[in-house]
């Protein structure tokens, strides 16, 4: 799941074209603080209990009552929008943790590792981007069985070779920087130019990076819920309900719009976040 | 004479910005005017300006636009498109740049005689060998079909040049066509400006440096600030400037002014002793560093290239070796040599007489505080994260620890503002960012400084600021000066012994005055002949 | 509109000889009243998608699941067929008898029939394939289990074949109507499984073309058929020049590709586009419930805490499932309370035990010592919460059942119950159901006749084959429910043997071993263009021998 | 100025010998890629819960008798030392044999065979799509005003936030159900592709357009835009004779990485679609716990994505001379 490749590709070339935050980045910083309301306190926004069942009340479309009306069991749609918020970020957030935990590993051992550990690591990374995503992600599943929890490491397993190619890119690039060589005409030791200019010039980026792929992430973990091996019911995730809602796609459209919305949303919100981000935080020109 | 471009009160601004004010010129056939300035001076906006490519967001008046006879001042998109490559062309700096590097040369030259005759393929194609032939490239039929990157600069310029007279147009916009060239590349193109313009082709020369202008230009009009300051014919202008601004471009050029003369009339600074304490009350001053016999080969496709080839050199207190060659002869290679980032096939850098390239890293890295270092492109040598006092304190913590200097007094020594101290050099100019380079390197109270093409990226007026200050603070701390550059204006200006690099070796080695004076290699002849001086047009 | 209505004309074994012309004119007068009595059209390729998982073989006597029962009716037949009423009628046997003890059957088969590749069908075709089918190599299953009783089979003449049984066998005629023991030509069964699997050769009305996997199987008619059941329309050959059997997983695409006439019929309707196609005119609906079990939900006795049954019934007192069915399946599911699908004539329904009472599933609860709710309101006993574990598989409960469940987790959690849903894929489910790990399970099982009940609940069917499977999932462990269900297989009067059914399934009904949801659903959808398909009364697979394309 | 010759000569002498040995080392790493894989692929399965000899007798709840499992353990060498079975695989691979299909009891190479051709028309469809669309895009969204620049952004992130399984159904219920001008599934025709195309097709096209459009306004600010621009040239050429090749280098190099993203979504999309293809086979064979199909998939996939990956990189190496170079002063 190398979009993460070019998704640096695309941020890093976003130089500060602008400066002042524009439209775009209020309202991205708006939907997410409404994400953040609905992790935190999704009680203070849901006017109903997210898994409250009526079987009478199934299928009623958008009204005043229910905002994003109900689903097959009467529940209120964007009750469940809310509460799902926690479970599916968490997914998201998660996965994208697992994929830069493992890539900074890896990054890591092939950017100072030396030659044959460098080799290694390249054609490891290789090997594990030969699997496409869904692909490790199916293997990991069966392996472990389904549910959420595999479904997150399945996720951010196959993620963790864009980012660790990413991060070994980065490493390589500030060792041989000019900022590292004058520190190392200076006099300064290995340690000290690691801890000072090396890490923390390769570890801002990455902060970013993760905004951007836990849209992705979220994204792919509705895929592994279509394929029934994602999140268990009655969890309100927003990739379970995408999938369960589709089913009723001819005759109550709302059941997996609304879902689907806040998927599309959240992924752009973040990335134009994490894109504004670079602008600011990039020190290089 | 007629004149090709008539240009009365044209005014740009972006925006609540005025950059251009009221400018009013004429230029007539095979004539050659040059705009002078530093950068942000407006020059290059004017230039652009005349091809109507003053940028989207610009607003272009004047009261009278004509060029070769056209009324251009109220002209639509559409109609700049029918001026530029026919009735003007554009050569701008950087010709790797200037290229699409993913076209070749004879598609690029091509594309004005496809836009604007109707030649045929094989009648264009004459004429792109023909064009080429004209500018003096080697082997055309060749050059049709290669790409800019596969091009030196010279050439690459070349091709460029021949892409904006392809349909021979009246009128020529030369943009910094030189800068970033080297000396002998630059002379070169110089004379094929002179030529393009001795077939009656009016000409507008850009540049930053006086003294590139004054061998080919007719007229120099002295921009700042968006105006006009002085206009005049070039050798009255050269020989009577009547403003001050002007004086202090002319006197910025470095090229033949004496060693250890400030190149900036100043009167905040107080002038550098004229003689120097250590250097030359000392009989013979010790050498603090030698090199001997360092050789460095690459991999290169075609089997390994020697990049230094069996070079040595010393350096004495309180003097400055200049190291002089085109880009290609190894003067950087050497530098990383001394400075032990690389390791030397054969050869020994010693420090103070004692071993330091032989060392392992562990064991250099305490002698590495006292060769100091300083950059052409200063500012990806800051970490882009760190402010200026962080850069400065963490060089500081280097110094032995009973001679330390604070942030403050290192700002005050390279003059630069107590501000700067909590910005970072992303928002400092050229010029702060050099002094800010400079003053990491007196951090950490070294004994010599490593200089590789420490003004090659300034304009002239702040490259002359930065060598003042050199000079000034070689002077008070007794520096000794290992300076690096492809400028012999500035090689001569600063050192008191000059070491010329040919190919990986030292052609010729020897006290400045007597190297430039009395050149005993050829080589060396021919780059003092070809360096720009200030002197009216041939 | 039901096709498959009872009120589907039978003809009985005499038509069996019937001309093809006397089927057509009975065909004519005998279509329901309503529908447009046309001709029957000759002609157009059908095309069909299921949505049942594509067979790993065609042959129905490897494995043996219903997709493969699905598509093997197009081209294999089997000796006996069943009529809408359940009364078992001649199909490629045409009369059969059995000795006094029950131990000894003779079936006389009919003279005229060949398979497709020319092979003529005697007594020595059905010896092999019973053979076949007993052989570990084929790796049968459902044919295997069916055919548990019968020793071997001998040839007495061309015609007449006698099984000898190690035990009376009730269900046998049953069990040889279904298509997993259809009858297919030795010489396609001696090329091999690899082969056979591809397209097996029959003596039905189509046969197998070409197996594009993953896609289609292309079944052409066979032009020299002529033996269709006995409750057929016409003889002869189909009208149909072919099917083209598509599969085609996804249910909604299914469904748009109905709506576009990409396909002619399909399979596995959802309840929600069932009722878009009854509401729309060029849409027809085929309800056939499948035979067998009824679709229930079974509560494992054999564990912690269903052992209790007064926590069993306290489940099933506490859930609420009416409504839930009522609106997640849009009125095409009726409520079941037999253990027995509503098509078995056995059936037996109590509905009194499963009124939802949450007080009095909290009174047994309080009773049985589940009387604590820790923090998230769930019963506690002895510090260990009132948890069920619930393992769902995606692949046999369809998105209206996985919302059903949601629903009873969500009411049993009033009465204290802790319902954890797991939704698996059919290897981990069947995983999970070997390592005993659950409490809750629904698992449909399809076999004609209530002979099902013996598999299902006889405690043999506790006892696991190598592979950890099992069939009787609750667990029910019952010595005189064993002895009903043993009787009841190897009785031959057939009163008696509904009244030991009977008892068998208020014994089950009454120990509070299951939850019956409803049928096991089994929806087509059609063009009304598409006439005369109907399913089969066997095991409710669709046939289109009598089926004719109008117009298009 | 003889310098520059002499060098472009000798670089050009050694053309075809770089290009030689840059593709010896590209073979001999995918040759390790695959290897690799197939072993991890060989451990891995290994670690599926479950006895693949049951997948052998129709999977999961089969009721085979354990004479029955023991003849099959034979048959197929499951009874061998892990070892042992591992170099048998390894061995029959060289051999280009990848086994036969627990489940469908054909061989794997036959049955992938003819699986992949769907899946590579689909996947070669959909790039073709996807870099039309996103080049349509990007070059939209760079040429009109800062509003077209908005919704240019706007559309590319919204297209690359859609799940495909999610829009597949939003298609079909709108080009098939609603409007009834596409079939919603496989008809063997092109208007069967259109569908699945495109919803492979829209998510990627808007990755690959947000990178496009990065590097068309780069590029429409480097220097030589204005000497083209200064030699007469009209937006539209610069944009069709300059940036669109320049936009298109990240597109190319992206292409192998982007094959393995929509083979990853035909999974979804030919379930969805009924098409056959890879992406269907595996998933059945996932649930049938078929070994050597879930191997033979994730092999030919590898060996898809490896064969791409370096023609992608030859035909970057070919658009771009710069990447020569720069390998050539490594």
């Amino acid at each position: 799941m190398s979009e993460l490749d070019l998704r640096t590709a695309a941020a890093s070339a976003a130089p500060a074209r602008r400066a002042r935050p524009g439209v775009g980045e209020l309202l991205a910083l708006g939907f997410v603080l409404f994400l953040l309301a609905a992790t935190i306190v999704p009680g203070l926004i849901s006017p109903f209990e997210p898994n409250a069942i009526s079987a009478r009340d199934a299928f009623q479309p958008p009204s005043l009552t229910h905002w994003f009306g109900t689903d097959e069991s009467g529940r209120d749609i964007y009750s469940r929008v809310v509460a799902g918020t926690s479970t599916s970020l968490l997914i998201g957030v998660s996965a994208t943790a697992i994929g830069l935990v493992l890539g900074l590993a890896l990054g890591i051992l092939a950017g100072f590792g030396g030659r044959v550990l460098d080799f290694t690591v390249n054609r490891t990374i290789e090997v594990l981007f030969a699997f496409p995503g869904l692909l490790l992600a199916l293997l990991v599943i069966v392996i472990a069985g389904p549910g959420p929890v595999t479904a997150t490491i399945a996720v951010g397993l196959s993620t963790a070779p864009g980012y660790a190619r990413i991060i070994r890119g980065q490493l390589v690039s500030i060792r041989t920087s000019a900022y590292v060589e004058s520190a190392r005409v200076l006099g300064h030791g290995p340690f000290r130019i690691l801890t000072r200019h090396i890490l923390p010039n390769a570890l801002a980026p990455l902060l970013v990076l993760a905004t951007l792929g836990i849209g992705q992430a979220v994204v792919w973990a509705a895929a592994l819920s279509y394929l029934g091996l994602g999140a268990q019911p009655p969890a309100a995730e927003w990739g379970a309900m995408l999938s369960a809602g589709r089913t009723y796609i001819g005759t109550a459209w709302w059941l997996t719009v609304f879902p689907g919305l806040m998927i599309v949303l959240t992924t752009i919100a973040t990335t134009v976040l994490g894109r504004s981000l670079t602008r600011r935080t990039a020190g290089n020109r | 004479m007629t004149h090709i471009l008539d240009v009365d009160q044209l005014t740009v601004s972006f925006g609540d910005t005025t950059v251009v004010r009221d400018l009013s010129f004429a230029i007539g056939q095979g004539e050659c005017v040059a705009i002078v300035g530093e950068s942000g001076s407006g020059k290059s906006v004017t230039a652009r300006a005349l091809l109507g490519l003053a940028g989207r967001d610009s607003q272009v008046s004047a009261s009278m636009l004509t060029l070769s006879g056209r009324d251009l001042a109220r002209a639509t998109e559409r109609d700049w498109r029918g001026v530029r490559g026919s009735r003007v062309g554009l050569v701008l700096q950087d010709a790797l740049g200037s290229l699409d590097p993913l076209r070749p040369i004879g598609r690029e030259i091509g594309d004005a005689l496809r836009l604007h005759s109707r030649l045929s393929a094989e009648q264009a194609r004459t004429r792109v060998i023909e064009l080429l032939t004209l500018v003096g490239m080697p082997d055309p039929e060749r050059a049709m079909s290669q790409r800019s990157g596969e091009l030196s600069g010279g050439l690459r310029q070349r091709a460029l040049i021949a892409a904006a007279i392809a349909l021979d147009p009246p009128f020529l916009i030369a943009d910094e066509p030189t800068t970033a060239l080297d000396v002998t590349i630059q002379a070169r193109i110089l004379d094929l400006l002179a030529s393009i313009k001795d077939r009656g082709t009016g000409i507008l020369l850009i540049s930053h440096d006086l003294a590139v202008v004054s061998a080919i230009a007719d007229r120099v009009l002295v921009m700042k600030d968006g105006r006009f300051v002085e206009t005049g014919d070039t050798r009255t202008l050269l020989e009577n400037p009547r403003e001050e601004y002007t004086r202090r471009l002319i006197a910025a050029v470095p090229t033949d002014k004496p060693r250890r003369t400030p190149l900036v009339p100043s009167e905040t600074m107080a002038p550098a002793p004229k003689t120097v304490p250590m250097a030359v009350q000392d009989a013979s001053p010790p050498v603090v560093l030698s090199a001997s016999g360092l050789v460095k080969t690459y991999r290169a496709p075609a089997g390994r290239f020697r990049a230094v080839d069996d070079v040595s050199l010393h350096l004495v207190r309180g003097e400055t070796l200049g190291l002089v060659g085109e880009s290609g002869s190894g003067k950087t290679t050497v530098a990383r040599l001394i400075l032990a980032l690389t390791d030397a096939d054969a050869g020994d850098v010693l420090l103070d007489e004692e071993p330091f390239s032989a060392l392992r890293e562990r064991e250099r890295r305490p002698f590495r505080r006292r060769i100091g270092a300083i950059y052409q492109d200063s500012l990806s040598s800051f970490d882009p994260r760190l402010t200026v006092r962080r850069i400065l304190d963490d060089a500081v913590a280097l110094a032995p620890p009973d001679d330390r200097s604070t942030v403050g007094e290192l700002l005050d020594a390279v003059g630069l503002p107590q501000s700067v101290a909590t910005t970072r050099p992303l928002y400092l100019s050229g010029g702060q960012r050099q002094r800010v380079s400079i003053a990491r390197a007196l951090a950490s109270r070294p004994e010599i400084l490593i200089c590789d093409e420490p003004v090659s990226a300034l304009d002239v007026t702040v490259q002359a600021q930065v060598l003042d200050l050199l000079d000034r603070l070689q002077a008070e701390r007794g520096l000794s000066y290992l300076f690096i550059s492809h400028d012999l204006g500035v090689i001569r200006h600063m050192s008191d012994r000059v070491a010329v690099m040919k190919d990986g070796r030292i052609v010729e080695t020897g006290h400045a005055t007597r190297v430039f004076d009395d050149p005993q290699h050829p080589y060396t002849a021919r780059l003092i002949a070809d360096a720009p001086r200030l002197a009216a047009p041939r | 509109m039901h096709l498959a209505s009872p009120a589907r004309a039978r003809r009985g074994i005499a038509s069996v000889a019937a001309a093809a012309g006397i089927a057509l004119l009975l065909a004519g007068c005998q279509a329901p009243a309503g529908e447009e009595s046309t001709t029957p059209v000759e002609g157009g390729i059908l095309s069909y998608a299921s949505g049942d998982a594509e067979p790993t073989c065609l042959d129905p006597h490897v494995g043996g699941n219903y997709p493969q029962a699905l598509i093997a009716g197009q081209f294999l037949e089997s000796l006996v067929s069943r009529d809408a009423d359940g009364k078992i009628i001649p199909w490629l046997a045409t009369e059969w008898s059995a000795s006094d003890d029950g131990l000894s059957w003779e079936f006389t088969l009919r003279d005229d029939v060949s398979f497709t590749d020319g092979t003529p069908l005697d007594a020595e075709a059905v010896k092999v394939n019973v053979e076949h089918l007993k052989d570990p190599a084929t790796e049968s299953s459902t044919g295997y289990l069916a055919l548990g009783k019968v020793d071997s089979v001998e040839v007495v003449s061309d015609t007449v074949a006698r099984f000898s049984l190690s035990a009376p066998d009730s269900a046998l005629l049953e069990s040889l109507s279904m298509p997993w023991l259809a009858i297919e030509s030795p010489a396609g069964i001696a090329r091999g499984m690899e082969e056979n699997c591809q397209a097996p050769i029959g003596t039905g009305p189509f046969i197998v073309d070409e197996w594009v996997k993953q896609d289609h199987v292309s079944l052409v008619r066979n032009d020299d058929y002529n033996s269709p059941p006995a409750d057929a329309k016409h003889d002869g050959k189909a009208y149909l020049d072919g099917i083209e059997w598509r599969f085609i997983p996804d249910s909604a695409s299914r469904y748009a590709a109905l709506q576009g006439g990409q396909v002619d019929v399909l399979d596995n309707a959802q309840p929600d586009t069932i009722a878009a196609a009854e509401k729309t005119e060029t849409l027809a609906h085929l309800d056939a419930p499948r035979p067998g079990a009824s679709n229930r939900i079974e509560l494992n006795a054999g564990a912690e805490p269903f052992s209790d049954p007064a926590v069993r019934e306290a489940f099933v007192r506490a859930v609420d499932v009416n409504d839930g069915i009522e609106s997640l399946f849009f009125g095409s599911a009726g409520r079941s309370y037999s253990p027995l699908s509503s098509v078995e004539s056995a059936g037996y329904s109590d509905e009194s035990l499963f009124s939802t009472d949450l007080d009095e599933a909290n009174r047994l609860l309080d009773e049985a010592g589940w009387n604590e709710r820790d923090a998230d309101g769930y019963r506690v006993k002895n510090g260990e919460r009132l948890s069920l574990d619930f393992p769902v598989s995606t692949n046999q409960s369809i998105p209206a059942e996985q919302s059903l469940f949601e629903q009873i987790q969500a009411t049993a959690k009033d009465a204290g119950f802790e319902v954890n849903l797991s939704l698996l894929d059919l290897s981990s489910w069947y995983g999970v159901l070997a390592q005993n790990n659950y409490d809750l399970v629904s698992a449909p099982y399809t076999k004609v006749g209530p002979d099902v009940l013996r598999i299902l609940y006889h405690s043999d069917g506790i006892t696991p084959a190598p592979s950890g499977y099992f069939a009787n999932l609750s667990q029910v462990n019952n010595p005189e429910l064993d002895d009903l269900l043993t009787r009841a297989s190897e009785i031959s009067d057939e009163d008696e043997r509904a009244s030991l059914y009977e008892d068998a399934q208020s014994i089950i009904l009454g120990g509070f071993h299951i939850l019956p949801l409803y049928d096991q659903q089994n929806h087509f959808l059609m063009g009304t263009h598409v006439k005369d398909a109907r399913s089969l009364p066997t095991v409710s697979t669709p046939t289109f021998y009598d089926a004719w394309l109008d117009g298009k | 100025m003889t310098p520059g010759l002499t060098e472009s000569n000798r670089a050009s002498r050694s053309r075809g010998f770089r290009t030689a040995r840059w593709l010896l080392v590209r073979l001999g790493g995918s040759i390790f890629v695959l290897w690799a894989v197939a072993t991890l692929t060989f451990f891995a399965i290994r670690l599926i819960p479950g006895d693949p000899a049951e997948a052998v007798l129709g999977g999961p709840g089969s009721q085979a008798s354990q004479e029955t499992l023991d003849q099959v353990r034979r048959d197929y060498g499951l009874d061998l030392p892990l070892g042992i079975q591992y170099l048998n695989a390894l061995g029959r691979l060289l051999s280009g044999d990848l086994g036969t299909s627990y489940a469908l009891k054909v061989p794997v190479a036959d049955l992938l065979g003819a699986q992949i051709g769907g899946t590579l028309i689909l996947a070669f469809a959909a790039l073709t799509v996807a870099w039309l669309l996103a080049l349509a895009l990007s070059l939209w969204s760079t040429g009109g005003g800062r509003l077209a620049a908005s919704v240019g952004q706007g559309i590319e992130l919204t297209s690359a936030a859609l799940p495909h399984f999610w829009l597949a159904t939003v298609l079909i219920a709108i080009f098939s159900s609603a409007l009834g001008w596409l079939p919603p599934v496989s008809t063997g025709g092109v208007t069967g592709l259109i569908l699945p195309t495109l919803t492979l097709a829209i998510p990627l096209a808007g990755f690959l357009a947000q990178v496009m459009r990065e590097t068309l306004l780069d590029t429409l600010d480097a220097p030589f835009i204005v000497s083209a621009r200064a030699r007469g040239e009209s937006p539209t050429g610069i944009r069709l004779r300059h940036a669109l090749r320049h936009a298109s280098l990240p597109a190319i190099s992206l292409s192998g990485w982007a094959l393995g993203y929509l083979i990853s979504g035909a999974v979804v999309v030919e379930t969805i679609f009924a098409r056959p293809g890879l992406g269907r086979t595996l998933l059945q064979a996932v649930t049938l716990r078929d070994v050597p199909i879930v191997t033979g998939v994730v092999l030919l996939v590898a060996l898809v994505y490896i064969v791409m990956t370096i023609a992608t990189d030859a035909a970057s190496r070919l658009a771009d001379p710069r990447l020569r170079r720069a390998e050539a002063t490594r």
